[in-house]
């Protein structure tokens, strides 16, 4: 039941995603990390079939290296969503599809401009202002549909994350306790406590 | 239903047949006698009006099978359903707020369905869920309640009407209805409101949101709702919470109905088209936000972007 | 450049992908219907040859997608097939039995014969058991005198004076059965397809709009598009224009397709090359 | 069968319902009503009848419209008449237009669980002549064909009116016929189940000029009373393919 | 039991002697006159004026028919088949398990799809129409997962070439697939006929692409609109559409394709006349498209036209319905 919310802000993406581990009716771990660096300025927040969801996930990563590596530069976050995207789509129509939810989020150094990627299992993807995977979405959006704010600092940013995660450890029956929430801005990517 | 609970309880279809059996005798076919205006149940005496059922070994699967779109969507006959209802209480009385889409499959069957039902001046009950189902038993709960004031002389209380409706629905458990609904009134104890569903459900609280756009609704609901809101900022809030489910989803839109019941029962707040409400919002109405509610609306002209100052 | 990626269809067909179609139905989820043409076809044969007749109306359920659509494919110059059943598979059968018969008449050096397009359709669609949906009336002309056959979707063939297909083929086969007379002079042949093609297209909702005829002789081919057009369209009560400025605007862009140029011409001084305001270019 | 199997009817291979295609509509005026439907009868991809009636005078002022499985939409209109019957017993007056709604809705209901498959439209008259905003409302096959258009044409939605204008707020009765029948010619166009023939009943209130109803083409007077309100039939043929 | 047997087959065949004499007392049949005389035009019934005729009354009755009285008074008594109880007998419910009533908050779409038509999953619509030496194509914007919408801004309507646009109304992850499956091919083309590909072929590599896929569709019904230079140099509108698997329709006056394609059809069969002038042509796609979709729970959320004609394309972002 994996919940993963993402929203931008003034110069940054805020990712956050529940760190919960669960097999049917046990949690295995509550300290799970499910949001890949991809690149300095690049974050992937993944959810879906366990399984599916690491392998895809740490084959996204070593790839989006391997281009840094050869190219001396990182793929800009567009491109990247867009090789991504391709990357799922195209394993829709294998022999076994993968089931990975993804939320990209990373920001164009040379443009000033930070990008939010929605992409589902099926390879759909679209640029968003904010985004969530899993049932908090059904929760979230018409909330960030009223208090998210474009221009808003990272700590305005944080306090609407907030609201998002209080929405749904209400109203949501099974309520992850502890999400990782990771900023991408000009500087980078860092970890912040919530 | 098993047959233990058919042999001995007396609220099932085959009790009400065999007690219409015994008042009206064998012969006549039992429909002969609603006569003139005693059709329908304008008749009483006869207690819960009988349902003709099919002559099948399971009546239910045979009726799921023809109605219910979501195993089958070419099913032919489609009961209306998606919507988005709420209401809460708060220090004012109760707010009620509901969109009026009805969708039948993908298919805006009709965009002005009233669904807050009056049951009398001082009761109200939403409509989620077969539109039918709770058209038809609201209206019947009306009749009841008018029965309970000339029986005790005093007006019914919330508690009372929202139980008599839930024991009702409870026995026809598993025939097939479907009905979501908050019964709302203010009576002797103070404002109250009552969650009912086709399935027994009966829960007594202050803030209830049902249908396919419950979620979205309680997203911003659950956000801006205090006990000591102004009257107007709970109207806002109702109509902000409405628009924000009928936005997002797909089954619920068209229009926003408003109440608001008080000490001496319901009055009607005002009726806001939900296209309207995201470009320019409610208008000069008490407590209204000013500009639209949509997001694009909202944050015109604002980007994320953010070139240094150099450049 | 269409009959390659043909080929490449061909081959690509055999493997399936996105899981095949079982990934779907084994999910119960109803695979989203292709257009069909309800259809009534026919053919008959008259003393210089063959008449085809097919109704124009395509539908995908009960929902007409389009109202005048042409179902005699062509396959040779003497040689024409009505389609029925699953549009695109009779629309790509024709095209690809078509392209085979003239790589055949090349490498056998002799006109095509009706029969062996009819071999050919047989065996591909025999080859995919019914899944090409294509059912089909061929008729030609070619050296040993008129032909006329019905093909199935699983690959049989029947060889008849005249032929229904589709699902208004039990009504022009009404039609056919009560006024059918061998060696019929043209004019009455044609007659009696349209007849039958407009019992199908009155009587059978799948079938309607108009009736395409094609008259295939030894010598000649006729193809008489829309040879009967029975349900025009009445004229309509009132005009529906709108007033200019009827739908509220958020947003336009114009992108000017004409490529504004303005030519300067630079007057060399016989250097040939362009040089800027007359000044001799050191080309050392 | 000797287990005795035959006493429970096979419940999967019971059936009862089919569709009959056809479409119907209403459209309240500001002084009177029009239903149409038109009268092909279909099952599957056969005609059964061209000519099926749909739409039945239930009173001076009253008219039901009914679509989908035509032997329960028949029943239920002769249902529907026989309780009138006894109601004009009872009351020496004709059941007015809104206890006619409230009699439909209980009738249904009581087949809540064997339900008829029809969709209802009724239309008419109401005694206080009050007039409630044009209300349009298509059912049966075509109807998600047919409602948007009249949505638009009907009340004007998505258009904005003039500078210093505003839409109409009642249509004249012979725009009114005009859009009833394009809608019609347009879904025989576009739907196969709909077609053959085109009945429009149309109600007048008392005292209302029928509007030039009376020299249209194809017009019959139903009305039983002169001075009562008044009822024209139109019928207009539809393309047959 | 042979001789019964012998009986009927010869009465059958009418050889049989004994039936010979009994022939006065045999009850003849008069066969009834079908009520349309000429055709099966409804105006013929009108001729003979069936409500008076009892006999073939019952076929055309515009009332229920009320059997006359000599009918109905010596009619057959009802035979009951089955007595009251044991009718009511039959009645009692099987012990059937109660069943799940339905959760009324969305149910999470199931691992993989929905039991819907995929078609429905993301949603969203197109339209094409021809105007007077112009067309115009239009999409709704929506992209969502069933119920829930996702984004107001999912574009649908892709330049092909200066003068023409594809609409991919179906599921979105094809969308996009399609479309730069297209840009590469049309770029393949422009490389190997060093000239802009012209709608007719254009639609052709539409239809083949699509049939490649015959028994694993992409889930797309694409709509194409441009304008042909004809070999006389002259401007000819085209618009063309294909089903899932490419079956082509070449239509002269509208196509539309997508969740509310019923819808479209129905208005635009309603509002759209030949010749329309470009302005004209716009006003009358967008209030074909915009009425649609608001009859559409899975369309809707914002709109946008082009409009292209031989020198311009405009592209007009509509103010729709936002619910």
């Amino acid at each position: 039941m994996d919940i993963s919310f993402a929203l931008t802000g003034k110069g940054y993406v805020i990712v956050a995603a529940d760190t919960t581990a669960a097999r049917s009716i046990v949690k295995m771990k509550v300290d799970e990390d499910k949001i890949k660096v991809l690149s300095p300025h690049l974050l992937m927040a993944y959810s879906g079939e366990p399984g599916d969801t690491v392998q895809f996930a740490e084959y996204i990563e070593r790839n989006i290296r391997l281009y840094h590596i050869r190219n001396t530069y990182a793929l800009r976050p567009p491109s990247a969503a867009s090789w991504i995207r391709r990357s799922l789509a195209d394993s829709l129509r294998s022999r076994r599809p993968y089931a990975v939810n993804l939320l990209v989020g990373g920001y164009d150094t040379s443009t000033h401009t930070p990008h939010l990627y929605w992409i589902d299992y099926l390879g759909t993807m679209s640029e968003v202002p904010f985004a969530a995977h899993g049932y908090g979405a059904y929760f979230a959006l018409s909330l960030l549909d009223r208090y998210h704010d474009p221009e808003a600092s990272v700590e305005e940013g944080l306090a609407t994350l907030r609201r998002c995660l209080d929405e749904v450890a209400k109203r949501l029956v099974v309520t992850p306790e502890k999400y990782k929430v990771k900023i991408v801005d000009k500087d980078g990517v860092r970890e912040v406590e919530i | 239903m098993n047959s233990f609970l058919t042999r001995y309880s007396s609220t099932t279809p085959e009790a009400y047949i065999r007690k219409a059996k015994e008042l009206y005798g064998e012969d006549d076919d039992i429909s002969e006698m609603i006569w003139g205006s005693a059709g329908g149940f304008g008749n009483l005496a006869k207690g819960v009006p009988t349902f003709k059922v099919p002559a099948v070994p399971d009546p239910t699967s045979f009726l799921r099978m023809h109605t219910d779109d979501h195993a089958d969507p070419s099913c032919r006959i489609k009961i209306k359903h998606g919507t988005t209802t709420l209401a809460f209480r708060y220090q004012g009385g109760v707010i009620v707020a509901v969109d009026s889409r009805a969708t039948a499959g993908s298919y805006v069957a009709s965009g002005t369905v009233k669904k807050v039902i009056e049951i009398n001046p001082y009761l109200l009950g939403t409509m989620a869920g077969g539109a039918a189902d709770c058209q038809y038993w609201e209206t019947y709960l009306g009749m009841q309640c008018r029965l309970h004031e000339l029986r005790n002389r005093e007006r019914i209380s919330v508690a009372a009407a929202s139980k008599y409706l839930s024991n009702l629905v409870y026995s026809y458990k598993g025939m097939g209805l479907s009905m979501g609904t908050m019964i709302c009134g203010w009576d002797k104890t103070g404002p109250a409101i009552f969650y009912v569903d086709s399935d027994g459900t009966r829960l007594k609280g202050d803030l209830f949101s049902v249908g396919s756009g419950s979620t979205f609704a309680y997203g911003v609901l659950d956000q801006g709702y205090r006990w000591d809101l102004t009257d107007a900022e709970a109207q806002e809030l109702g109509r902000r919470s409405i628009y924000a489910a009928g936005h997002r989803d797909a089954f619920s839109g068209n229009t926003v109905n408003l109440y608001h019941v008080k000490q001496d029962g319901w009055q009607f707040i005002g009726n806001y088209d939900i296209s309207e409400l995201h470009y320019n919002g409610p208008g000069d109405v008490p407590g209204a936000p000013g500009g639209g509610y949509g997001y694009d609306v909202r944050v015109a002209g604002r980007t994320s972007a953010n070139a240094p100052e150099g450049q | 450049m269409a009959t390659a990626s043909r080929n490449k269809a061909q081959d690509s067909i055999s493997q399936t992908k996105f899981g095949t179609n079982n990934f779907l139905s084994e999910r119960g989820i109803p695979l989203p219907k292709a257009t069909s043409t309800g259809t009534t076809i026919v053919g008959c044969l008259f003393k210089d040859g063959i008449i085809l007749g097919a109704d124009t109306r395509a539908t995908e359920g009960p929902i007409v997608a389009d109202k005048n659509c042409e179902k005699i494919h062509y396959i040779t110059d003497n040689i024409r097939c009505c389609g029925a059943g699953t549009a695109a598979d009779t629309e790509f059968t024709t095209a690809l039995i078509s392209s085979n018969m003239e790589l055949h008449a090349l490498s056998t050096g002799r006109k095509p014969r009706v029969v062996t397009a009819m071999t050919m359709l047989k065996q591909m669609l025999f080859r995919y058991q019914g899944h090409i949906g294509a059912a089909l009336v061929l008729g030609g002309v070619d050296s040993t005198g008129p032909q006329l056959f019905t093909i199935h979707p699983h690959g049989s063939t029947d060889k008849l004076p005249y032929v229904t297909m589709g699902s208004g083929s039990l009504a022009a086969m009404a039609v056919f059965e009560a006024k059918w007379r061998p060696n019929m002079e043209r004019a009455e042949a044609l007659d009696l397809v349209c007849a039958a093609v407009s019992a199908g297209i009155f009587n059978d909702l799948g079938s309607g709009s108009n009736v395409d005829a094609c008259v295939i002789t030894a010598s000649h081919t006729e193809t008489l598009r829309n040879f009967v057009k029975p349900n025009e369209r009445v004229q309509k009560e009132r005009s529906y224009q709108f007033r200019r400025g009827t739908t509220a605007i958020k947003k336009e862009e114009i992108r000017s397709l004409v490529v504004e140029e303005d030519i300067t011409h630079i007057i060399g001084t016989g250097t040939g090359r362009g040089a800027a305001e007359g000044e001799a270019m050191d080309t050392s | 069968m000797p287990d005795g199997s035959f006493a429970h009817p096979q419940q999967r291979s019971f059936n009862p319902y089919t569709d009959n295609g056809g479409t119907i509509l209403a459209i309240a005026g500001a002084d009177f009503t029009v239903i149409a439907g038109d009268t092909r009868q279909s099952e599957g991809y056969s005609i059964q009848t061209r000519y099926a009636p749909k739409v039945f005078r239930l009173t001076d002022r009253a008219v039901l419209a009914v679509n989908g499985f035509a032997a329960d939409g028949n029943m239920f209109v002769k249902k529907v008449k026989q309780r009138l019957e006894w109601y004009r017993h009872a009351h020496a007056k004709d059941m007015p237009l809104r206890a006619i709604a409230r009699l439909i809705q209980t009738m249904l209901y009581a087949q809540r669980f064997f339900p008829y498959y029809v969709y209802n439209i009724l239309g008419g008259i109401e005694e206080d002549g009050s007039y409630e905003r044009e209300a349009c409302r298509a059912a049966g096959a075509a109807q998600s064909l047919v409602q948007p258009f009249l949505d638009n044409q009907i009340y004007f939605k998505n258009q904005t009116a003039a500078p210093g204008q505003s839409h109409p707020s009642h249509l004249p009765l012979p725009d009114v016929l005009a859009i009833v029948i394009d809608s019609f010619t347009s879904a025989t166009e576009r739907h196969i189940e709909v077609g053959d023939g085109l009945e429009i009943y149309v109600v007048v209130a008392k005292g209302r000029s029928p509007q030039g109803l009376d020299t249209m083409r194809g017009v019959q007077e139903m009305s039983a009373r002169p001075d009562g309100d008044r009822m024209f039939v139109i019928r207009r043929d539809l393309k047959k393919d | 039991m042979s001789s019964i047997v012998n009986n009927i087959k010869d009465k059958v065949t009418g050889k049989d002697n004994s039936s010979k004499q009994n022939q006065e007392s045999e009850q003849t049949f008069t066969i009834q006159p079908h009520p349309a005389q000429k055709t099966n035009d409804p105006r013929d019934l009108q001729g003979n004026n069936f409500a008076a005729d009892p006999k073939v009354g019952a076929f055309h009755a515009r009332e229920p028919y009320i059997p006359p009285p000599e009918i109905k008074n010596n009619l057959p008594p009802a035979q009951c088949t089955r007595s009251r109880e044991e009718r009511t007998r039959a009645l009692v419910l099987h012990p059937s398990t109660v069943l799940s009533v339905h959760h009324f908050p969305p149910r999470q779409a199931s691992r993989y799809l929905p039991n819907m038509s995929i078609m429905e999953y993301n949603g969203g619509s197109v339209i094409a129409m021809v105007g007077k030496e112009c067309v115009a194509i239009a999409s709704d914007l929506r992209l969502g997962n069933q119920a829930l919408g996702i984004s107001s801004n999912f574009q649908k309507i892709f330049p092909m070439t200066d003068r023409i646009y594809l609409g991919l109304p179906g599921l979105a992850t094809d969308v996009t697939t399609l479309k730069e499956t297209f840009r590469y091919r049309l770029n393949m083309y422009k490389i190997k006929e060093e000239r802009e590909i012209e709608p007719q072929t254009f639609a052709h590599l539409v239809s083949s692409t699509l049939y490649e896929r015959r028994f694993a569709p992409w889930f797309i019904e694409p709509v194409m609109a441009g304008i042909e230079k004809t070999p006389s140099g002259a401007y000819k509108p085209f618009i063309a559409a294909t089903d899932l698997i490419g079956c082509i329709n070449f239509a002269k006056d509208f196509v539309v394709a997508g969740t509310a394609s019923t819808k479209l059809f129905g208005v635009a069969e309603g509002l759209w006349e030949p010749d329309l002038e470009p302005e004209d042509l716009f006003e009358t796609c967008a209030q074909t498209l915009l009425n649609a979709v608001d009859r559409d729970a899975y369309s809707g959320w914002g709109a946008e036209v082009y409009l292209i004609t031989k020198d311009k394309v405009i592209k007009r972002t509509l103010k729709g319905r936002m619910d």
